[in-house]
């Protein structure tokens, strides 16, 4: 791959996905306004009360009084500057709190998807080939009883067994405020502060990975080449590494790519219940808030890494499947 | 010239169950020599964004900010107490409040305290920016400062003196005039890095995580103030959670009912918590049955008062407050001091009663059981309102009355019932505000526009009640006051146009090792500036 | 008199309970010489894979697995082995050659690659030998510019070339035995003959033994020392490739030879008289290639330039070609399942390209089309009955005449009515064509285009529905337009013959003429190819049982 | 040789029973049915658990179980019998499951049967559409639509299949796409059948397999996502739902641990089941062709 090729690649994707982007842009905006009650009722719910000048005053200040499609036109015409506005919830800038949540968001995703990702297609490589086995049953009945335990509820769980029974790792939050740890003590408190929301987000999506693996894995295996190789007189651990592990990953990479924003909306719960600072709880706060710019921030931002990791994904496909080019 | 001597709640809560609890808060700990240094860390179940009291009225905010703002006048135990003021009068004629401001206290950016910025922040923000203050001081005029140290508010309309001092707590937090003014005073950098006067200084604030505050060595209190080195506000949404970090020991103290209420209960049973209401007597608030008066059946008084008997108060406060309450009596709450009469019409549990006052009224039973339909709207916050809801449709079921409930979330509520009037019945967690004049009677007072929230959207107009409310608030004598508060509750409770059903206060669940805590009528509030913190 | 490489006795394979049969294979026994090539012939289901299989121990254990007998390979029992030393005999001693050249390598590695992979795991050649032996390996398979082949991905290379990989890997080790399981069959005939050359010539040079296995009689002719035909996994018939396929003795030898069509083309007959039914005039398809999202554009390409022609009633006309000359292209286009650019398609006087789809819906009734895949081609959801009366049913007849209608016309295709009730999975390869003829003659068409119809059946199903289908058209005064890569198939039925390539028409004629004296070297070239051309399959059919 | 071909074969048994005996080799996909089952008779006799009202005071409130017969599985805050509400509860994640998995599934193949058909720039439209319900976190679209639409069950069910359409559209596009150019298609387009016909006599039931197999993940996904709303306090408190009882049973989670608890597992066994199903049918309705 050279990175020309990558580039005007990139450049063909960013002109796709402009499209799906203003779709996503206007359609949410348009929704958002069909709710009932907007963000002032929601600033007011909050503060316990305000009589009806102060409202109407913080509605014409938000520029709330205005036609939905004054509104929209005004919110897209600083979209396309990359200016996310206000929140008026926050009192601050929009792109200003999207970036400290970004962080955290990347972090959880990032390590949860990495590790089902990773776990779930070794897991998955082994139930393949040991098919219909007790080790597959095993590990394919432990995947799917993952996948139909709610998040929260196995979230709930793990606090009551490592926090408050053992005593492990921290209940809630992204580090330890009080004790104002520096270099690798921090690092290490984050790390411990971010194992059970990790856990818990990581093994709903563990099955996923795992049984797409596993399927993808035990189809590979029937294929012409493989026998192929069989005949070379290549051993079973050869066979899997070389010849079945990199042609059966490439359904589970798509996969990875159509999860991400999936795997945010997951999020939602997981850092309600363990205090964490992401996107996906600051998306739940800003529906209940009515934080129109917020959402469309966060909504856009989540396009936004959707399409970089599609793209992401399409080059790790590219790299993986050699009859693919980029052009 | 009135001078104001009355103890606002010094009535104790009788009905405290924890009561063991919290006799260990004046027990051996007390005794205990205070010690310097430490981080308080304190849990908030829902983010405060804001950090300006004088912009965002809300105990959420208080929470917070009480600790680095400091109102003119705080409220102790034995009736209000001089913070930024040290005393206060009014003309007899109620235009006119004197307050002396204290001398020698500076805020955190080493700028002095004077009357200006008590003017510039009456005029500025408590005047047309801050929520309900706006109606308490519709008829302020201007605030004179006389010398850097007496402010004069002057009123068009009188203004009680009671009211005022009764208000400032939570109404009065005064804002540095050099950081605000010429500012766009919503957007300023210093609604969320707070500078104040307080024994805490603001230091961070970490979105969706936690807010510092440090300690202030120049606090004007003397050198020993305050015990603590650091408090750390941490936003913990989910409750069991919270509780989960209070047992795990990573939260020192958790107010305003911040875990559920089997938590709260646990804890209570449990060594090194304390767990109580007190602290909250200036937060009591109602559980509410609310009517859409323009639904001809609710507008029935015969109605309402058999819905009123179809519910089981005191089974209500078992299961779902867990004792924590008890039986609402009007629109003014036991806590009300003066204002509160027990002397009203009472609506005894009595669902055969119930039954043949709807039948009398006019709805016989169906085919199925069932009378009529309600569609009701549940306030979305906290775990009473959710569970009151459903104890009311489960109640109301037993006397034939089939309730839906449309779960909102808060926006959806408040359009739904103050501004659409979109609903039959509703039912809210809604606080008393120490004085009824700016709180509760916005409930019967008729003639708020449509889209005001927790004001009276419910279609029922009394010019009876609108009188008696007016010449309340206008009222100067405080016996008269009370006793026209009293008629008010008498009233409310005989046309029952809102049903207030339960009063509780806020609870709290707090480690031992904090001491000094809930020691003041609003304490989740107060400035905190002799809590300390047990190695 | 040598040892043989490969001696098979008694060979017994087991099917997993259920099956059709108990024994896939129902002892065998079959041996191969040093310099020696073997035919394994039979059809498909004769179980001459599993041979492979059983020999390799490869079997898909445990379901199918040897129940009996032995398999001695320079005398040492294979089945005795350990899975460890079979490993080690694999790719080294024996060393196998499948069908699908596209599907057999591994799409991810390179060709040099997988070449290497069979010398580091049987020699301890170094890195630079190992290379150098690979290069001297596709120079032997007469891969030109192996070098830039090394580094080649099995897709950037043709069919024959990643063959001749195969070939090149399986010979990475100079083993005693090959084992070439169909190895040409996926190739176009030009290709194929010249596979066949090169295993012959390796096969001299090396002088390994090697077991061929094959269902072209064709393909035997060309190459076979030895044949052994197996039958529904018996062995009916083995002997020298001159007995067996000269003098077959076994009926079922018998009846297989006797299937495969004469290169002899029939009797010119004269349609100069006959009114125009098709007339193609200028057609053109080029594929714009729109490619997908990854890809991006590719080069277009033109699959049918200026194409004209036209078929008289009751003649049929061969359209002939290998794959990628257009051939199917046409067939599609012609029916307009397929736009075309240009040009016009004329049925009967009316240009099927001008029709509106409403007009287009009611020409279809009279120009319908047989399909390659029998399987592919028929709905598998529907029962045979609907799937022949659903053409009537569409233009307006009685659904219950339409399927009385039905059963008529299995019987006319030879099918007992009582398939009308059945799904199409319940048949055999040759009784699907038959319904998917009876579909087509359903509308009663004017024109029948036929594509490919019986490339993926047997030779001795195949023979039965070629016959079936001159019967009709000489009894239905049908006119056929007959699309085919197989030049015996084209000689038995067609009367003028269409000869494509990349596209374009290169030559054209009355079958017979044509076959006597190709004009244009693309056709003496195929014709050259045919395999076993040189063989003239003995006149077995009027004796057959 | 005409009479061997005209030889039919056995016939072959119907393709249910076929269907069936593929499945039932798969010992997992049978212990789904069982729990399967359950749900169903859960959810069949419910009524007869409790005929009134699975909301009504049935005792004390927070009565732990089997300490009282009248209600085996004790009762909540509000002295609601668990049983009842677990069986009603059943009818009520049913009833979203299947409602939910239809709706989306209809969208789902209007939506990829059109695109795939007709591909082009109904295609490219119909994709760009799919794409950006997929760029958008599916649950905070969830809770988007529930705050638009309000709590109601109807409402929650409709907002779940707005939510999930979008990977049954993209599966039937691309079998589309595929079956799109088999010959059989061809065949019948030849024989002069319309657009329409093609698309849902002809393609569609071809099509449906893949599609029915990922029914079973949807079914288990909306009853995740039901839970997972009634735990943030957004379900429809009106009937007893699993979910409604988890979310409210939390708040007592550290006392009475049951109140959560067993509705939890009872979710865990649902969607167990209707994953182990979806294995099975997927085992069933393609079976891996061994080679011969």
């Amino acid at each position: 791959m050279q990175l020309t090729q990558v580039l005007t690649y990139a450049l063909r994707r960013l002109l796709q996905a402009v499209p799906v982007v203003i779709l996503i842009m206007v359609g949410t905006f348009l929704l958002l306004k069909l709710a009932p009650g907007d963000t002032v009722d929601a600033l007011v719910g909050d503060m316990g009360g305000a009589d009806a000048a102060y409202i109407a005053r913080l509605r014409a200040e938000y520029g709330l009084d205005q036609p939905v499609w004054v509104q929209l036109g005004r919110y897209m015409a600083k979209l396309i500057q990359f200016d996310f506005g206000w929140s008026f919830v926050y009192e601050q800038p929009v792109a200003a709190i999207l970036w400290e949540r970004l962080g955290t968001t990347l972090m959880l995703m990032g390590t949860s998807l990495s590790l089902a990702f990773s776990i779930g297609v070794g897991l998955g490589a082994i139930a393949a080939r040991r098919a219909y086995s007790l080790t597959d049953n095993a590990i394919s009945t432990l995947g799917l009883i993952f996948y139909a335990t709610p998040s929260f509820f196995l979230s709930l769980m793990m606090i009551l067994l490592f926090s408050v029974k053992l005593g492990w790792l921290p209940v809630s939050g992204l580090s330890d405020v009080a004790a104002f740890y520096t270099g690798w003590d921090h690092v290490i408190d984050v790390v411990l502060h971010l194992i059970m929301p990790t856990a818990a987000l990581s093994l709903i999506y563990l099955s996923f990975y795992l049984r797409l693996m596993r399927a993808s894995v035990l189809e590979v295996a029937d294929l012409d080449f493989v026998r192929t190789a069989r005949a070379k007189g290549a051993g079973e651990t050869r066979l899997m590494i070389h010849h079945i592990m990199r042609n059966a990953l490439l359904p589970v990479v798509t996969l990875l790519g159509l999860q991400f924003s999936t795997v945010l909306g997951g999020s939602v719960v997981v850092e309600t219940i363990f205090a964490l600072p992401g996107l996906g709880q600051l998306a739940y706060q800003s529906v209940i808030q009515r934080d129109m710019n917020m959402l469309m921030g966060i909504i856009f931002l989540c396009a936004i890494i959707v399409v970089i990791v599609n793209f992401l994904t399409d080059l790790l496909y590219a790299r993986l499947d050699s009859r693919i080019a980029l052009k | 010239m009135i001078t104001t001597s009355r103890s606002a709640c010094g009535s104790a809560w009788g009905w405290l169950l924890a009561g063991a609890a919290v006799s260990a808060l004046a027990g051996p700990a007390a005794a205990q020599e205070p010690r310097h240094g430490g981080t308080a860390i304190i849990h908030m179940p829902s983010e405060q964004r804001i950090l300006n009291p004088a912009l965002r009225a809300s105990t959420g905010v208080y929470n917070i900010t009480g600790k680095i703002m400091e109102p003119l006048i705080d409220k102790s135990y034995d009736g209000p107490v001089g913070v930024l003021a040290t005393d206060w009068s009014s003309t007899d004629d109620g235009l006119h409040i004197t307050v002396n401001l204290r001398e020698g206290v500076n805020w955190h950016d080493g700028e002095p305290f004077t009357c200006d910025d008590v003017a510039f922040s009456a005029m500025e923000l408590w005047k047309p920016l801050l929520n309900y203050s706006s109606t308490l001081q519709q008829y302020l005029e201007s605030v004179d400062c006389t010398d850097p140290h007496t402010a004069v508010f002057n009123y068009s309309q009188p203004m009680p003196l009671d009211l005022f001092v009764a208000a400032m707590p939570d109404l009065g937090h005064p804002v540095p005039k050099h950081l605000y003014e010429g500012t766009d005073i919503m957007r300023n950098e210093h609604n969320t890095a707070p500078v104040g006067t307080g024994p805490f200084k603001f230091v961070e604030y970490k979105r969706g995580q936690y807010v510092i505050a440090g300690r202030n060595d120049d606090y004007w209190r003397g050198k020993e103030y305050p015990y603590l080195d650091r408090i750390v506000w941490r936003f913990i949404p989910d409750k069991s959670a919270a509780a989960a970090a209070i047992e795990a020991g990573e939260i020192h103290e958790s107010g305003f009912n911040g875990v559920s209420m089997a938590d709260i209960e646990r804890f209570s049973k449990m060594d090194g918590f304390d767990v109580g209401t007190q602290g909250y007597e200036n937060n009591v608030a109602h559980s509410t049955v609310e009517f859409n008066h323009r639904n001809p059946i609710l507008a029935d008084l015969k109605v309402r008062q058999a819905i009123y008997h179809g519910l089981d108060i005191d089974y209500a406060i078992k299961t779902i407050m867990r004792g924590y309450a008890k039986p609402g009596r009007g629109p003014i709450p036991s806590a009300g001091g003066a204002n509160y009469t027990d002397d009203v019409t009472t609506y005894a549990y009595d669902p055969e009663l119930a039954k043949k006052m709807l039948d009398e009224a006019g709805h016989p039973e169906g085919p199925d059981g069932i009378r009529f339909k309600l569609r009701h709207r549940p306030a979305p916050w906290g775990e009473y309102t959710q569970l009151w809801a459903e104890y009311f449709a489960q109640a109301m079921k037993e006397i034939g009355i089939e309730v839906e409930i449309l779960t909102n979330d808060a926006p959806g509520f408040l359009n739904g019932v103050y501004r659409d009037h979109d609903f039959d019945t509703a039912n809210g967690w809604h606080q008393f505000r120490s004085d009824p004049a700016v709180s509760t009677m916005v409930w019967l007072r008729s003639g708020s526009p449509a889209g005001t929230p927790w004001s009276n959207q419910f279609g029922w107009q009394s010019d009876e009640m609108d009188r008696m409310i007016d010449e309340a608030q206008a009222e100067l004598d405080p016996d008269q006051r009370a006793a026209d508060y009293h008629a008010i509750q008498k009233l409310a409770m005989e046309e029952i146009p809102v049903i207030f059903a339960i009063e509780h206060p806020f609870i709290s669940v707090t480690s031992q090792k904090l001491h000094n805590h809930h020691n003041t009528p609003r304490w989740n509030s107060s400035s905190w500036y002799d809590l300390w913190l047990e190695k | 008199m040598t040892d043989p490489v490969l001696d098979i006795r008694d060979l017994k394979i087991a099917l997993p309970k259920g099956s059709d049969r108990p024994f896939a294979l129902d002892g065998l026994n079959l041996s191969v010489n040093p310099g020696e090539i073997v035919c394994l012939v039979g059809e498909s289901g004769s179980g001459k894979s599993l041979t492979a299989g059983a020999i390799m121990r490869l079997l898909p254990e445990p379901h199918v697995r040897v129940a009996e007998g032995s398999i001695r390979f320079e005398g040492q029992d294979l089945l005795a082995l350990s899975e460890r030393e079979m490993k080690q005999i694999r790719g080294d001693r024996i060393a196998q050659i499948f069908q699908e050249p596209m599907t057999a390598l591994n799409p991810q590695k390179t060709v040099g690659w997988q070449i290497d992979e069979v010398l580091r795991l049987h020699t301890g050649l170094g890195r630079k030998a190992r290379r150098a032996r690979v290069l001297e390996l596709l120079d032997l398979v007469h891969i030109p510019d192996p070098r830039s082949v090394y580094h080649a991905y099995p897709h950037q290379v043709s069919g024959g070339q990643r063959q001749r990989v195969m070939i090149a890997m399986a010979l990475a080790c100079e083993p005693k035995l090959i084992i070439a399981d169909e190895p040409t069959t996926a190739l176009d005939v030009t290709t194929q003959l010249q596979i066949l050359k090169l295993i012959r010539e390796l096969q001299e040079k090396e002088g390994a033994g090697i077991l061929f296995i094959t269902h072209d009689f064709g393909v035997v002719a060309e190459i076979a020392d030895r044949v052994v035909v197996l039958s529904k996994g018996e062995m009916v018939e083995q002997g020298t490739a001159a007995e067996v396929l000269n003098r077959p003795k076994h009926p079922y030898t018998r009846a297989l030879i006797g299937a495969i069509p004469a290169l002899v083309p029939p009797r010119p007959r004269d349609f100069r008289d006959a009114p125009v039914v098709l007339r193609a005039e200028g057609l053109v398809k080029t594929f714009a290639a729109r490619g997908s999202l990854i890809s991006g554009k590719r080069a277009p390409v033109t699959a049918v330039d200026n194409l004209s022609f036209t078929l008289r009633r009751g003649e049929t006309l061969g359209v002939v070609g290998e794959s990628g000359s257009g051939k199917t292209t046409v067939s599609r286009i012609v029916t307009r399942l397929l736009e075309s650019d240009c040009g016009a398609v004329e049925v009967d006087g009316t240009d099927l390209l001008a029709c509106s789809p409403r007009e287009l819906r009611e020409m279809r009734r009279h120009i319908q089309m047989v399909f390659q895949d029998p399987m592919a081609s028929l709905n598998p959801r529907k029962r045979v009955e609907d799937l022949i009366a659903q053409g009537p049913i569409v233009h307006g007849a009685d659904p219950k005449a339409a399927r009385a209608r039905a059963r008529e016309l299995l019987e006319l295709v030879e099918l007992s009515p009582a398939a009308a009730t059945r799904y199409p999975h319940e048949f055999s390869g040759g009784q699907r064509q038959r319904i998917g003829i009876a579909r087509a003659l359903a509308m009663e068409p004017k024109v029948i285009v036929a594509d490919e119809p019986v490339s993926a059946l047997d030779v001795s199903v195949q023979a039965q529905v070629l016959k079936l289908l001159a019967d009709l058209r000489d009894r239905l005064d049908l006119s056929v337009l007959f699309v085919t890569h197989d030049l015996r198939v084209a000689a038995q039925l067609c009367d003028r013959v269409i000869v494509m390539q990349k596209g374009r028409i290169v030559e054209t004629g009355v079958t017979a003429e044509l076959f006597a004296a190709p004009s244009h070297p693309y056709t003496q070239q195929l014709l050259a190819s045919i395999p076993g051309r040189g063989w003239t399959p003995p006149d077995l059919a009027t004796d057959a049982a | 040789m005409t009479a061997a071909t005209t030889d039919l074969p056995r016939a072959e048994a119907a393709p249910a029973v076929a269907l069936w005996r593929r499945f039932a080799r798969n010992r997992a996909a049978l212990l789904g049915l069982v729990l399967f089952g359950a749900v169903l008779v859960m959810a069949a006799t419910a009524g007869l658990i409790e005929p009134t009202d699975p909301l009504r005071r049935a005792g004390d409130p927070l009565t732990k179980p089997f300490t009282d017969w009248a209600v085996p599985l004790g009762t909540d805050q509000l002295g609601r019998d668990i049983l009842a509400q677990l069986f009603h509860g059943a009818r009520i994640s049913l009833l979203v499951g299947v409602l939910a998995t239809l709706l989306s599934i209809a969208i789902g193949v209007v939506v990829g049967a059109l695109a795939g058909f007709f591909g082009g720039w109904v295609d490219d439209v119909l994709m760009r559409v799919t794409e950006a319900f997929q760029t958008i976190p599916n649950f905070v679209l969830l809770l988007a639509l529930v705050a638009i639409l309000g709590s109601s069950i109807e409402y929650i069910t409709l907002a779940i299949a707005i939510v999930s359409w979008t990977a049954p559209a993209r599966m039937v596009r691309a079998e589309f796409l595929s079956l799109r150019s088999r010959e059989f298609v061809d065949a019948a387009r030849n024989l002069g059948v319309s657009n329409g016909a093609l698309i849902f006599r002809e393609i569609l039931p071809n099509a449906l397999p893949p599609v029915i197999v990922y029914a079973s993940v949807i079914m288990a996904l909306s009853i995740l996502l039901e839970s997972a709303l009634a735990f943030l306090g957004l379900g429809d408190p009106n009937h007893a739902s699993w979910g409604n009882m988890i979310g409210q049973g939390r708040a007592v989670l550290r006392t009475d641990w049951y109140c959560a608890v067993i509705p939890g597992i009872a979710i865990v066994l649902t969607v167990l089941s209707f994953s182990l199903l979806g294995e099975g049918l997927n085992d069933a309705l393609n079976p891996r062709q061994k080679k011969q």
